[in-house]
């Protein structure tokens, strides 16, 4: 029951860590062998997890994650309250770029659409991003590693000139002041 | 238990019993029989089947009828292969709604009702003649208007359906059919088939149901025809619309679409369409295709109106522009330029109101409605957008509609999907009010753009580039004094200042020279993306000029500077012509002002802003004096001097530029070829110098060649060339 | 006027943006590739080192265990020598002896548990918490490694079994009744035997099938496999059929209880010969037996 | 061949799926290999079948032959109807040394005893099962063909499995079962499914079962390798155990087919008693919705389908 913490390690050379969590996981495997494909000059490590707090067995031997990626399929409430419970365990710091939702289905009217108002709420309230995508085609995977990628090598430091708060602070979600717009159903 | 655990036991005690009957004949006879049936078999089973429907009388039984089961296999096969002629259809539809047999096999033969050309409408009257007798079960009655909704643009033709437009009417008060009857009477519904106890019936409906969409729309399109009989106001963006998913029908008929889809539309003798649809059958089987432009074909005795789709050509159109009927379908405009043209030239609000719904409907069904993104689905919707986008470059506008879309869509965007088609009708929005035009654009932007790769960045700029080449045009065609209206076609049409056009697009070039900076800087400089953004300022630079709209707004410097140290020349090249074009507009700016017959005042700072770059770029290209204070980009000595770079002020000069170098080595050998060593330096000398320029100019270098003859012609220093904008 | 509405110029970038895309994504996925074959090869070198080093400990270990047993040997008729030398030395000595002897012992005992666990002894695990055992049976026929049964015993108050993958028709309840409670290690033991006996006498008749196939014909045998009836023909004058019936009345023994001979001609079972033939099939394996016979040319 | 045969004969076939007829018929082998190749499959059923009627007036088949047949189909393709197993008792010693000869014999002996008109038919299977098929007559009435009933048995195995067993008849297949098996009684399992296969494995443990080994599998054995070296799962430990749990409460690999599992929840108050499980922290909280949702939907009959939770097709009461 320990604190996932960002700046406990030291970072690796020319390594970036990224951790996807999911309650399921057929996505986050698709995923993650796509991130690793995409990315040739960059050591990117894809960790897998469930849900968090991550298992303390192997705590040490972990290296330091700079990006947490949670995501959440609007089809199931389950995923969405696992996400609220895992987002507990991470400490404060990476909620300053370091940290974002990949949701999917966001697009689909079936689901219920306050699934998606409240993980907006959580998102704004967190001042962190919140990436859609398309987990049906490899298109969407595709894209889905490719945003993922670039976000996680800002906030592994890996791009001069950016880091990840202020990459955050340009993309993270807000409410839109404007109700008109919110999706209505 | 037995009876759930295989239903196939139950009709074995009944068949045992009839064949026990049949038994008793000699097996012999009964091989006779069956071979004079092979016989028949071999002439047609279909066409045997066929007449077993339109024979068979009331009260045959069916449980364990295998003849029955026999022929409904056949027409099945034939339904689903290659679809069923109109004869057929009306054989099987009476048979089914007469409802001879149970309410199964009603079911099971309207769910295989798949037309191979067009359904004869008799055959619709037919059926709703059996809807008012009322012996169907309701669950059949609601499966037989959903069929007929699926199979609507079909139907050969439509005047008789809609004479009965009364009888269908008076299904509304079926709970379960309304929403069905509503979507039919929305497809039939003309003016003079409104009247005040329609109206009334509605709205006590609605009363009832409370605010149903079906309802509301069907108000709304009555109100559009006959607003002093509907006095309800309805909000700009009606949600929902008519939900008809019936995937079953739309599989199999797409299917039997893809087998056969030579042009079966000829006998719906459309000329219009066929061209942009060759299949355009399939639009309802997936609401993304268009439909064809059927309206009535008129029954001699009514008014002289002319169908759309009997137009032959352009001239033929301005003759009859008086007398045009628009089609039941209002999709099908999207197909026919022609009919743009007319809704272009009459501003028939009715038309737009449906030719808007039905865009609103089929884009929210089909994008923001669970569709998973299978890649055939995908070819359709590229094509659907696609028509969408050549209509709305044909109008030169976009429908509101499709705004409303849009909007939405960026929200749940994953920034790929149809990217060049969202993209590109993007690009096609009317001028977004300053007020919202962050919210609605700008923040969903921002998201895509900083996370996605580099050929995403470079889209979105394009995108946003003709977005603004696209305001700017309407600007200069509908430049009225102060009031231009923009969004012609829009439901609601909202009257644009022109302060409040300059707003929106001060807003649009600072939000693209934000992003173009951090996108920069995040892409390390790409030569791509820089061009894109220099693209867009080329746009910018010409707004005063080109298009008259009073504003002149200079690139940022995340823009400028990473143009001028670009390590490829064309960057530098088509930076130098940017701000001669900058400086062409500022100084007739002046002249304007001078003359002040149109007052209007550029901030100084945009003339500091000017003078700044200009200094910069003289002083890095001409003057060797780059990084000196008072240029916008200044570096302190001694950390010049730890880079160990010596002489680094002349490091960016034409000479030793990264972008020039090969010129000056070039240059340098066609000079003294025999020359050993390479001397850079010697080029700047006396006369080398002019023909050094000169040779730059012939290398291709317009850009350069207009700065340095507007901005230092007679070899001036810079600062005249600011004094003279001043 | 159709064309431009169908063309539009400016959608080209876009879409050429697109497919520029799509080859740059293509390009790294081919180049992700050469780089994870090269890292692969790397990754299977090193294998190769830390299987050699094992494989160098390996050898290692066995030497000293082998300097260990002649050690212990020589330790046997040790003390005496041991007596004459100076007392300290002699002391740290039986220090030293008394370590290498605990460190035999130990490696005997190592060695004797893997034994007892190659000959097929059973496996004991603790399961849920120790609240209950498992304990797998091998089944092992001449020498050869048949199915492991297993028996998850819950031992919190009374043993009792909670569940088992021991075939129906071996009669465990009985087994049971006898001694579960009173004495395990011999429930378990008879247990096993009814289960190698069981597994013994099934591959017998698989052998059967298998070695004489086309001289001996398994004519029918029962899920226990306790009556087996095999049928041959003799090598005589006149080529005889021979019935044999095998029935093993003891469900512990993969040997038959009672062996009987048919065939047409009566006298053929009461033949000496075939008397001989009949002990041996009580005396030695089916297949085995039948195989000697048809050595020696008493069956085709 | 009489118009019984003929209607018996007619049911069969309707039964047989045409795409299983011809092998069906092949294995009967009372059709000559013309008259066979005189049989076009492709034909509707009915009309195969009159065919095949006549074909069998030629060979003149008679009732017992058809009967043949509908067993040949009912052993290849045992998910006909439900099958409920019932367990013989208190074994005597020759219980492990029947064979099926004299266990025929006294079967048909001891039943032909209790009743008067009934038609037993066994076969002995490739697994040694035995399988009975018995057409039920009383004592007035010719044996019913339409309705037989299936019985199954391995011997050496006290398992019993039975279909189309009409409840009168329960009584009289005991008795003629109980001492032909030399077995003491009988008892039923209260266990029932359309797959006879599935059953049998499930009680003569033929699945394969999994037990905590000293020596368990690796790792990377059963979970498949991560594709790539940089893909690392944090809860594969935990992943790992699950799958072994699973595994030892359900078994591994292919798993015998059941459809249905009942459960009888019976208190004197089962709301009460389930409200105090959650409270008092015996069950986990949140409440599963198939527990809260009784008193919630105001019913207390469920169907859970493979969609997961869902609600029976006879809706409960609005609430």
């Amino acid at each position: 029951m320990s604190l996932l913490k960002p700046f406990n390690k030291l970072p690796e050379l020319n390594t970036a860590n990224i951790l996807l969590v999911e309650n399921e996981t057929q996505f986050q495997k698709k995923l993650a062998d796509t991130i690793v494909q995409l990315e040739n000059d960059v050591n990117v490590i894809v960790r897998l997890a469930r849900s968090l707090p991550l298992p303390v067995e192997i705590a040490e031997k972990r290296q330091r994650i700079d990006l947490v990626v949670f995501i959440v399929h609007l089809s199931s409430e389950q995923s969405l309250l696992s996400t609220e419970v895992s987002l507990k365990q991470l400490e404060s710091g990476y909620f300053m770029g370091k940290m974002c939702f990949l949701v999917t289905g966001a697009r689909c009217g079936t689901v219920p659409s306050e699934r998606l108002t409240s993980l907006k709420k959580m998102a704004a309230s967190l001042n962190s991003p919140l990436l859609m995508t398309e987990d049906g085609t490899t298109e969407g995977v595709n894209t889905a590693a490719q945003r993922v990628l670039n976000m996680l090598k800002i906030s592994a430091g890996l791009v001069p000139m950016a880091t990840g708060l202020y990459l955050s602070s340009l993309i993270r979600y807000t409410v839109p002041a404007d109700p008109d717009w919110q999706d209505q159903d | 238990m037995s009876k759930k655990s295989d239903p196939s036991r139950l009709d074995m005690n009944y068949s045992s019993e009839n064949d026990s009957l049949s038994s008793g004949r000699s097996d012999r006879s009964l091989r006779v029989a069956e071979k004079a049936r092979k016989k028949n078999e071999a002439e047609d089973p279909f066409l045997l089947a066929l007449k077993y429907f339109s024979q068979v009388e009331e009260g045959t039984p069916w449980k364990g009828n295998d003849v029955l089961e026999w022929h409904v296999a056949v027409v099945e096969r034939v339904a689903l292969s290659q679809g069923l002629s109109p004869e057929a259809i009306s054989v099987l539809l009476d048979f089914a709604l007469s409802s001879r047999m149970s309410s199964q096999q009603c079911v099971r033969i309207l769910k295989i009702l798949v037309p191979a050309t067009v359904v004869p409408q008799d055959a619709i009257i037919q059926g709703v003649s059996w809807l008012c007798v009322g012996k169907m079960a309701m669950k059949t009655q609601v499966l037989f208007i959903r069929w007929v909704l699926t199979i609507f643009d079909l139907i050969d033709s439509k005047d008789q359906l809609r004479a009965i437009y009364g009888f269908i009417f008076s299904f509304v008060t079926e709970e379960s059919l309304c929403p069905y009857i509503c979507h039919l009477l929305y497809l039939l519904t003309r003016k003079e088939s409104i009247r005040p106890y329609r109206v009334r019936k509605l709205l006590d409906l609605q009363v009832k149901m409370g605010k149903q969409p079906f309802l509301m729309h069907l108000l709304a399109l009555y109100k559009v025809f006959s607003p002093e009989l509907v006095a309800l106001s309805f909000p700009s963006k009606m949600k929902g619309g008519f939900k008809n998913h019936n995937s079953t029908w739309k599989v199999a008929l797409s299917a039997v679409q893809k087998r056969n889809n030579a042009g079966v539309l000829t006998d719906l003798r459309l000329n219009l369409s066929m061209r942009t649809q060759p299949n355009s059958k399939k639009r309802k089987f997936s609401h993304l295709t268009i439909p064809a432009v059927s309206s009535v074909p008129l029954r001699v005795s009514s008014s002289k109106a002319l169908p759309l789709e009997q137009l032959r050509d352009f001239p033929h159109l301005l003759e009859n522009l008086h007398r045009i009927e628009l089609p039941a379908q209002m999709g099908s405009m999207l197909g026919s330029p022609l009919a743009l043209h007319y809704i272009d030239c009459v501003r028939d609000n009715s038309a737009f109101l449906r030719l808007n719904f039905w865009l609103g409907h089929s884009l929210h069904e089909e994008f923001l409605f669970c569709r998973e993104a299978s890649s055939q689905n995908m070819a359709e919707a590229t094509r659907f957008l696609n028509t969408l986008i050549s209509t709305q470059r044909l109008l030169q506008e976009g429908f509101s509609s499709t705004e409303v879309f849009l909007y939405r869509f960026l929200r749940v965007w994953d920034g790929s999907l149809l990217r060049t088609q969202i993209l590109g009708l993007l690009s096609d929005i009317a001028v977004v009010p300053s007020s919202r035009i962050k919210v609605v654009l700008f923040e969903p932007l921002m998201q895509l753009f900083f996370t996605s790769s580099l050929f995403f960045k470079c889209s979105v700029v394009e995108c946003l580039n003709s977005m603004l080449l696209k305001w700017l045009t309407w600007h200069s065609v509908y430049a009225l004094e102060d009031e231009l209206d923009i969004s012609v076609t829009s439901q609601t049409p909202q009257n644009m200042t022109l302060s409040g056009l300059m707003d929106s697009v001060v807003e649009l070039v600072q939000f693209v020279g934000r992003i173009a900076t951090v996108g920069l800087q995040l892409e390390g400089y790409h030569t791509l993306l820089l061009s894109f953004t220099l693209d867009f300022y080329e746009t910018v630079c010409g707004m005063y000029l080109k298009y008259d709209l009073p504003l002149v707004l200079m690139p940022p410097a995340g823009v400028f500077y990473p143009a001028l140290l670009a390590t490829n020349p064309v960057s530098v090249d088509r930076l130098c012509q940017i701000m001669h074009r900058y400086r062409a507009s500022l100084v007739s700016a002046k002249l304007q002002e001078r003359q002040s017959q149109k007052p209007f005042h550029i901030s100084r700072k945009t003339y500091r802003e000017f003078n700044q770059y200009v200094v910069s770029m003289v002083n890095c290209l001409w003057n060797s004096r780059a990084f000196m204070p008072g240029m916008g980009i200044e570096l302190a000595e001694d950390l010049l001097a730890r880079s160990k770079v010596t002489e680094c002020c002349s490091t960016f000069n034409l000479i030793h530029h990264p972008a020039f170098i090969g010129y000056a080595v070039d240059f340098h050998q066609k000079c003294w070829p025999e020359r050993k060593e390479l001397d850079l330096n010697s080029i700047k000398m006396g006369k080398c110098w002019d023909w050094y320029t000169e040779f730059l100019f012939s290398e291709g270098l317009w850009g350069l060649k207009e700065f340095v003859q507007s901005s230092l012609s007679h070899r001036t220093s810079s600062r005249v060339s600011g004094t003279d904008a001043r | 006027m159709m064309e431009n509405t169908i063309e539009c110029p400016r959608e080209g970038v876009l879409s050429h943006l697109d497919v520029l895309e799509m080859e740059a994504l293509k390009l790294s996925r081919r180049q992700q590739l050469s780089l994870q074959q090269q890292s692969r090869v790397d990754d299977l070198r090193i294998m190769v080192e830390k299987l050699r080093a094992q494989r160098d400990q390996l050898k290692a270990r066995v030497k000293t265990t082998m300097s260990l047993q002649q050690l212990k040997a020589v330790i046997d008729q040790g003390p005496e020598e041991c007596d004459d030398d100076g007392e300290e030395e002699g002391c740290s000595g039986s220090m030293q002896l008394h370590l290498l002897l605990l460190k035999a012992r130990q490696t005997q005992v190592k060695y004797l548990l893997q034994a007892h666990h190659v000959i097929g002894g059973y496996d004991v695990t603790e399961t849920r918490r120790g609240q209950g055992v498992c304990v797998s049976i091998a089944t092992a026929f001449e020498g050869c490694y048949l199915e492991t049964y297993n028996l998850e015993l819950d031992v919190t108050r009374t043993v009792r079994i909670c569940r088992h993958n021991i075939p129906p028709f071996i009669p465990l309840e009985k087994l049971v009744q006898e001694n579960l409670q009173t004495d395990l290690s011999n429930f378990l033991s008879t247990l096993s035997q009814h289960l190698n006996a069981f597994a013994g006498r099934r591959q017998q008749v698989r052998l059967i099938q298998a070695v004489l196939r086309g001289s001996v014909k398994v004519m029918e045998s029962n899920a226990l496999f306790n009556t087996v009836v095999v049928m041959c023909t003799e090598l005589g004058e006149n080529h005889r059929a021979v019935l044999c019936t095998l029935e093993y009345t003891d469900l512990s023994r993969y040997l038959p209880t009672k062996v009987t001979i048919e065939s047409e001609d009566k006298a053929l079972p009461s033949s000496p010969q075939w008397k001989e033939n009949q002990s041996l099939l009580l005396e030695t394996p089916a297949h085995t037996a039948l195989q000697a016979l048809k050595e020696k040319g008493q069956i085709a | 061949m009489d118009d019984s045969a003929k209607q018996v004969l007619r049911r069969i076939i309707r039964r047989i799926p045409s795409n299983k007829l011809q092998i069906t018929l092949r294995k009967w082998e009372c059709l000559s290999k013309k008259q066979f190749r005189s049989l076009d499959f492709t034909q509707p059923k009915w009309l195969i079948c009159e065919n095949l009627l006549s074909l069998c007036e030629e060979n003149d088949l008679s009732l017992k032959h058809v009967t043949e047949l509908e067993m040949i189909f009912h052993i290849e393709h045992p998910t006909q109807g439900t099958w409920y197993v019932s367990q013989l008792i208190d074994a005597e010693e020759e219980a492990l040394t029947s064979d099926l000869l004299n266990f025929r014999e006294s079967f048909k002996v001891h039943l032909k005893s209790l009743i008067s008109h009934v038609s037993v038919k066994i076969k002995k299977h490739e697994d040694d099962a035995i399988w009975i098929r018995i057409a039920w007559g009383d004592n007035f009435t010719k044996p019913n063909h339409f309705k037989p009933t299936y019985v199954v048995h391995h011997l050496q195995t006290p398992y019993v499995f039975v279909t189309g067993l009409a409840a009168k008849h329960r009584p009289l297949l005991h008795q003629a079962l109980i001492p032909s098996a030399h077995y003491g009684s009988i008892k039923d399992v209260h266990l029932s499914g359309r797959c006879l296969t599935a059953l049998r494995d499930l009680l003569m443990r033929r699945y394969k079962q999994v037990f905590p080994e000293k020596h368990p599998r690796l790792l990377e054995e059963r979970s498949p390798l991560p594709s790539h070296p940089n893909i690392e799962n944090e809860h594969a430990k935990h992943a790992e155990n699950r799958l072994q749990m699973a595994a030892e409460a359900f078994g591994d690999g292919m798993l015998p087919k059941l459809q249905t599992a009942v459960y009888k929840l019976e208190t004197s108050n089962l709301l009460e008693s389930l409200k105090y499980c959650v409270s008092s922290g015996m069950a986990s909280a949140p409440v599963t919705p198939l527990l809260s949702s009784i008193p919630r939907k105001g019913r207390n009959y469920f169907v859970i389908t493979d969609k997961g939770p869902g609600i029976n097709p006879t809706p409960g009461p609005n609430i």
